[in-house]
């Protein structure tokens, strides 16, 4: 009988919900004809050639129109990795080492040490060339947290230092909110531009932007690894399939 | 059209092909292990030459080394994952299908699995 | 050329669906991880011949970040069947 | 001037990625730097507030890029009300749980007090922000250190709370986010006062879908009804501070976006009306609900419920009165109900099931923490003397020079029955013969200055309420005046 | 993908619905890269393919892997699988 | 390509945007166990930024990004809506932190009540 | 993990780099000064950090001896696969499957965790078999068609070229 009633209202929110999408439209531009309307996105694109001399229009927004939003994004992450820790805190003489009952086979073993340069090559290019190419801090962070899930996977022994983790994802916090502050130089405003532009299309192009984001990567993996960290030591009550 | 794209497309052609008998092999094969075999080598082998067909067809050196390296990933990574699934099957206390009547014969692993104590199979 | 697109397209969603098949039939989890596996190889060489349609040599680095961490999923998973994460 | 107003959001996320480094240097560190953080913060806050009051709004731009491209933070009265009103609970909350359980061990303090320190902060961006995807965003950092607050103990069912609350949460937040790309696909920016200016020329039926969703959006998060299921339980489980700190800081903070969203950017006819009657029904409700509950702190809760339902009421007059009892309100409930959630947590501290009848006789035992609890309950339901009565003064005559007869009876009625059980508790405490064994806990020294401070201050807005109606008028001033929201915030530059 | 969305949301072992989301983001990357947003689609592919399955499964492994908990035995027969 | 397509386009995408993201609800709604309910949350994100995704397509776009050879290539065409893609950045991210903490209520949950039936945990019924 | 000398030490941090370098190369796929130089360092550091991961071999793999090697045995492992593929195909196409599946196993002479490792990935590339663990130096593999259970013929049967050319490379 519920869920009967619930698919029935589910049913109405969705109907509502697609004749509106439905009346925006797809593949067109959506916004109101009116000569008040300028959509910031124009801005955005013409902007982002012309003065900032970043490839991509997304790196640019995320990092520097709306690189407020990204400083929240992170402190998010940073307060799930906090909430996780509180969540899951047990005293000492509780807290179990990890369950592993043996390790993986030598193909796995020798296989991960071989991928494992790479892929965090992977991610220090992805966040490297955030400005250029599709990607950007956030993804090559997470990209080197997988290549440590990988690790922590394959060695049943392998352990990542707490203490490094946080010292590497505090300076690299810190280094963001400097940079942020650092915009005040030369009577501009916070998370402001300070350093020459370059060219399009160039490694050394965007300014603040690269670095913003090799900062970025590193916390995001930092964090990330606690994350995975912290729920892999995590041991169940009840042992089960 | 130029001999890139023709090697390319040809490439291309039996890279789909390979791709659709790993998709069909996985279907078809009896038990885990067999659909295993199907899967990776088909679908590896597929991946491969759809990816290099691709970079040959656009014909600059920057596709064709980016291709190559996604080749060389795939080409590790692939039977890496499978053989950690196949062990996992395993020991998880799967026994391959065999269609032979010698069945202690033909599966020479079930001595190792049994024989040590720390590999036993995992309690449910 | 088109048709050879074309072609190579329906033919990996043959394979795609045969795969699903097989994920919704199971029986058993290894199948499914099987299927799983399957479908993320399929997915790179799709998201390549993609990146090639829309002539976009940026595209390329999703299809590699994906052919890399595709195979981290299946391993997790493996890892878990054998009880030993 | 001191500073900026980034600050109030930087200086906190600085401090928060240097706890860690402190604290393996000086455990004692991930205590004290929160404070002092705060504390700088007040100060920040006073020194704009007199900036304000002399210069007009301050308008902040961040990354270089004037409003409609890149964010802004607006500090005018309205805005720089509220944050002082945040940072000065927040404030007094870090000190009463400074030595709260002194057991507590390292990890634990370190996480409850950046989790503190973040859900200030969150607070403050959500008020100081000029921009709608941004108000997301720290909505989102507020609503995360609340959920794990809300669970920050182990030994009690607060785990379920806070899952009720995740789940609550993260569901209001996709409306809210379905409610921005409403607003965006139709008029292409995401400024708030851009969108105000602009918000005439959206289709009707996608402004109407549009606010109703971020009407139920922010309720959830505002405790309206009927979306509040969530705060009894989160309230009841979580640490005392934290109940105090919900009540003084997260719900102002997310009353305000939805005020924010009701008279400065859709211009909305029925909204008023709306906000009236979803007030009213939160009021009615969760006062009768309060009546008949058995436990403190849930008692306490619906009681903070039904404030906000009278507040929301008074916001739905819709005139410049009718704000200003509304922001008094506010700032009353703010001060008396962490008073309350105090000295009340102090009262239960050895029961197990925390019910009512275990304070039966506590007035003996320990005669300051309850008589600071009487006094706030007189406070709360409006007692002559004492802060509440004026703030109710001050709506029932919003009320009726608008000829809201119905409405001032209701709310007479409603609070009979606050009355009725805060004064029943009072009893219980001071008259009641001692029935279970429990001992009384003493307050710590802290905790001791928090509830005098609090207390105090309830005895002087009791007593000269001018103090800070100059303060509150100005406030609602800045809240009307929604032309000139728009013009400062669309002209402004780098200075 | 709203076959695997059904599909994760009716199954009853927890497990082939973790995997279900898998492929919901599997899909789902694929989808953002034909509307041309590759950024969004390497975020996708690179949090939905191991990150959130490997918090899913720990929680599995921590807690139980049947929805339906009250039939431990059928709990126990199709885990044997 | 022709209008047509991108009407029956439009029903398609968003459709099946919408529908997934009500699968997810109904999920949270119906659903008994705990980590169906977290699974169902995780369904409505993915929903939500498919939604978002293409609500910034545009006919004929190609991706934000100016990259070497972009101007000979594909100049004319449009640029889909990049600050909608920026938004859902931030929104998978979020969505990520929010299940990780979600995940570790019901972990937590199981320790007190060793179960996640959601009838068996008396709070959690409203 | 073993303890290291300098001199291993350094040649493993060399041939690291230059790998390294090498998948940077194809990464950014341009040869722009900036783009090395900042490949160079992060490729440093990287593989400065992996030293005691990435142990695959000392600096003796460079010589040209054995590179020849490894090209010969792409070339073998290419037919392999190709054969394994038209297999394959085979099996799946005809009506009736004719499979015989089971399990086998052999001993390998091969020493190092990595050339196991290798040998592991081209057996489950190659016709009909896909390996399913190796316990010391022991590995047993799963045919698809069984032809023979005995040890040594199943050896010859399956690994015996990859492993001869394997040998000359580590």
């Amino acid at each position: 009988m519920k869920k009967v009633l619930v698919i029935l209202l589910l049913a109405v929110v969705g109907f509502y919900l697609a004749d509106v999408f439905i009346g925006i439209g797809f593949g067109n531009d959506h916004f109101v004809k009116s000569d008040e309307i300028k959509p910031v996105k124009d801005i955005y694109l013409q902007q982002t050639v012309e003065n900032l001399k970043v490839s991509n229009a997304v790196t640019s927004i995320v990092v520097n129109f709306r690189g407020f939003d990204t400083l929240g994004e992170v402190t998010v992450l940073f307060l799930s990795v906090t909430a996780l820790g509180s969540i899951l805190y047990r005293k000492r003489h509780h807290a179990g080492d990890r369950s592993v009952l043996f390790s993986a086979s030598s193909i796995v073993t020798a296989g991960s040490k071989l991928l494992f340069p790479p892929i965090l090559l992977l991610g220090a290019y992805v966040f490297i060339h955030g400005h250029l190419s599709p990607g950007g801090g956030f993804q090559g962070g997470v990209i080197i947290a997988t290549g440590f899930l990988l690790m922590l996977l394959a060695y049943e022994n392998y352990t990542v230092s707490h203490n490094a983790l946080s010292i590497v994802e505090s300076f690299a916090g810190i280094t963001f909110a400097v940079i942020g502050l650092m915009g005040f130089m030369n009577g501009g405003t916070f998370l402001q531009n300070f350093l020459p532009v370059g060219t399009l299309n160039d490694l050394f192009s965007g300014g603040i932007i690269p670095i913003i984001y090799i900062a970025v990567g590193f916390k995001v993996a930092a964090e990330l690894t606690g994350v995975i960290y912290t729920v892999l030591n995590e041991k169940g009550d009840q042992k089960n399939g | 059209m130029t001999y890139y794209e023709i090697i390319g497309g040809i490439l291309i052609t039996i890279g789909s092909i390979f791709l659709f008998l790993g998709g069909l092999g996985i279907y078809r094969m009896p038990d885990i292990f067999n659909r295993l075999q199907a899967g990776t080598k088909a679908t590896t082998l597929g991946a491969m030459s759809l990816i290099l067909g691709v970079g040959i067809m656009e014909g600059t050196w920057e596709w064709i080394l980016k291709s190559f390296v996604i080749i060389v990933y795939i080409a590790f990574s692939n039977p890496i994952s499978s053989h950690a699934l196949a062990r996992a099957t395993y020991l998880r206390g799967h026994r391959p299908y065999i269609k032979s009547e010698d069945k202690e014969k033909m599966d020479a692993y079930r001595e190792v699995v049994e024989n040590d104590p720390k590999r036993k199979e995992v309690e449910v | 050329m088109e048709y050879i697109i074309y072609l190579a397209f329906a033919l990996m969603t043959l394979g795609i669906i045969f795969a699903a098949i097989r994920f919704i039939k199971g029986p058993t989890a290894g199948d499914r991880v099987v299927a799983l596996d399957t479908l993320t190889t399929i997915s790179v060489s799709a998201l390549v011949l993609l990146a090639a349609i829309f002539q976009r040599f940026i595209y390329v680095d999703v299809a590699l970040v994906y052919g890399v961490l595709g195979f981290i999923g299946v391993i997790v998973i493996a890892r878990y069947l054998e009880g030993a994460l | 001037m001191v500073g900026t107003p980034v600050l109030f959001i930087a200086i906190p996320l600085l401090a928060a990625f240097l706890i860690p480094l402190l604290g393996m240097i000086w455990k004692e560190s991930v205590r004290i730097v929160p404070g002092l953080v705060l504390m700088y913060l007040m100060v920040l806050a006073v020194s704009l507030m007199g900036h304000v009051a002399h210069n007009g709004p301050i308008i902040e731009i961040i990354a270089g890029w004037a409003p409609p491209i890149g964010i802004n933070l607006v500090f005018n009265a309205f805005t720089g009300f509220l944050v002082t009103l945040i940072i000065f609970m927040g404030l007094l909350v870090w000190l009463y749980s400074y030595r709260f359980k002194s057991n507590v061990e390292y990890e634990p303090a370190r996480k409850y007090f950046i989790l503190l320190m973040m859900l200030v902060t969150g607070s403050t961006g959500v008020v100081l922000t000029g921009d709608i995807f941004n108000l997301f965003v720290f909505i989102e950092i507020t609503s995360i250190s609340a959920y794990a607050l809300t669970a920050f103990y182990t030994g009690r069912d607060s785990a379920e709370a806070s899952f009720k609350y995740v789940m609550m949460g993260s569901l209001a937040s996709t409306m809210l986010l379905i409610a921005i790309m409403l607003i965006y696909s139709q008029l292409g920016t995401l400024n708030m006062a851009d969108v105000a200016s602009k918000i005439h020329l959206m289709d009707p039926t996608l402004k109407a879908i549009s606010f109703i969703l971020f009407v139920v959006a922010l309720g959830v998060e505002a405790e309206i009804f009927p979306l509040n299921g969530w705060a009894p339980d989160a309230y009841a489980e979580a640490p005392g501070p934290v109940g105090a700190a919900f009540a003084g800081i997260v719900v102002k903070a997310m009353l305000y976006a939805l005020i924010r969203f009701t008279y400065t950017i859709f211009d909305l006819s029925g909204a008023f009306n709306l906000l009236i009657i979803i007030g009213l029904l939160t009021l009615v409700i969760a006062e009768v609900a309060a009546i008949r509950q058995d436990k403190l702190k849930r008692m306490l809760a619906y009681s903070s419920i039904g404030q906000m339902g009278l507040v929301m009421v008074a916001f739905g007059i819709g005139t410049r009165e009718g704000v200003f009892a509304a922001l008094f309100i506010m700032l009353n409930h703010a001060i008396i109900k962490p008073l309350l959630f105090f000295s009340g947590s102090y009262l239960v501290y050895h029961s197990k099931k925390k019910y009512i009848s275990d304070i039966d006789g506590m007035g003996k035992l320990a005669p300051f923490t309850s008589l600071l609890f009487a006094l706030g309950a007189f406070a709360i339901v409006g007692l002559p003397p004492f802060a509440g009565f004026w703030s109710k003064l001050s709506f029932l005559v919003a009320a009726a020079d608008n000829d809201m007869v119905l409405i001032i009876a209701l709310i007479l009625a409603v609070s009979i029955v606050e009355i009725v059980y805060y004064m029943r508790v009072v009893n219980r405490i001071f008259f009641f013969k001692r029935t279970t064994g429990l001992l009384a806990r003493r307050p710590t020294f802290n905790a001791y200055i928090v509830m005098s401070v609090l207390g105090i201050i309830v005895l002087m807005i009791g007593f000269f309420p001018d103090t800070v109606t100059g303060y509150i008028q100005a406030a609602a001033d800045s809240l009307f005046d929604k032309t000139q929201y728009i013009h400062s915030v669309l002209t402004a530059s780098i200075q | 993908m709203i076959a695997a969305a059904i599909y994760a949301v009716v199954q009853k072992d927890l497990l082939y619905a973790v995997i279900a989301t898998g492929i919901i983001s599997l899909i789902l990357s694929i989808v953002f890269y034909i509307l041309q947003a590759p950024d969004v689609a390497l975020t996708e592919a690179a949090i939905g393919v191991a990150l959130t399955t490997i918090v899913f499964i720990i929680t599995i492994r921590n807690t139980v892997r049947m929805e339906d908990e009250s039939d431990k035995n059928k709990n126990i027969k199709s885990a044997a699988k | 390509m022709d209008n047509t397509y991108y009407d029956l386009l439009t029903y398609v995408v968003y459709g099946s945007a919408i529908l997934v993201m009500l699968i997810g609800l109904y999920a949270v709604l119906v659903k008994k166990s705990l980590l169906k309910i977290v699974i169902g949350l995780s369904i409505v994100d993915s929903g939500l930024n498919l939604l978002i995704v293409s609500l910034g397509y545009l006919k004929n776009g190609t991706a934000p990004i100016f990259s070497k050879g972009f101007f000979e290539l594909a100049a004319d065409k449009p640029m889909v809506d990049p600050l909608l893609q920026a938004l859902v950045l931030t929104a998978i991210v979020i969505g990520f932190g929010v299940t990780a903490v979600a995940l570790s209520l019901v972990i937590r949950l199981w320790r007190h009540h060793h179960t996640l039936y959601i009838d068996e945990i008396k709070n959690l019924k409203w | 993990m073993e303890t290291l000398t300098f001199n291993q030490k350094l040649g493993r941090f060399i041939v690291n780099w230059i790998f390294l370098m090498l998948v940077w190369i194809m990464f950014t796929t341009t040869f722009a000064s900036h783009e090395i130089l900042i490949g160079l360092i992060t490729t440093g550091l990287i593989s400065l950090f992996s030293i005691r991961l990435f142990t695959c071999c000392n600096i003796s793999i460079l010589s040209p001896v054995k590179i020849f090697w490894m090209i010969w045995y792409l070339g073998v492992f290419t037919v392999a696969l190709i054969k394994a593929n038209l297999d394959v195909a085979r099996r799946v196409i005809s009506p009736e499957l004719p499979i015989n599946p089971g399990i086998v196993k052999f001993k390998t002479k091969l020493k190092t965790n990595y050339a196991k490792m290798v040998l592991a990935n081209s057996i489950t590339l190659t016709p009909g078999t896909l390996s399913i663990d190796i316990v010391d130096d022991t590995f047993y593999i799963h045919w698809i068609d069984v032809k023979t259970t005995n040890p040594e013929e199943a050896f010859k049967e399956i690994a015996e070229d990859f492993e001869k050319v394997l040998l000359k490379i580590f």
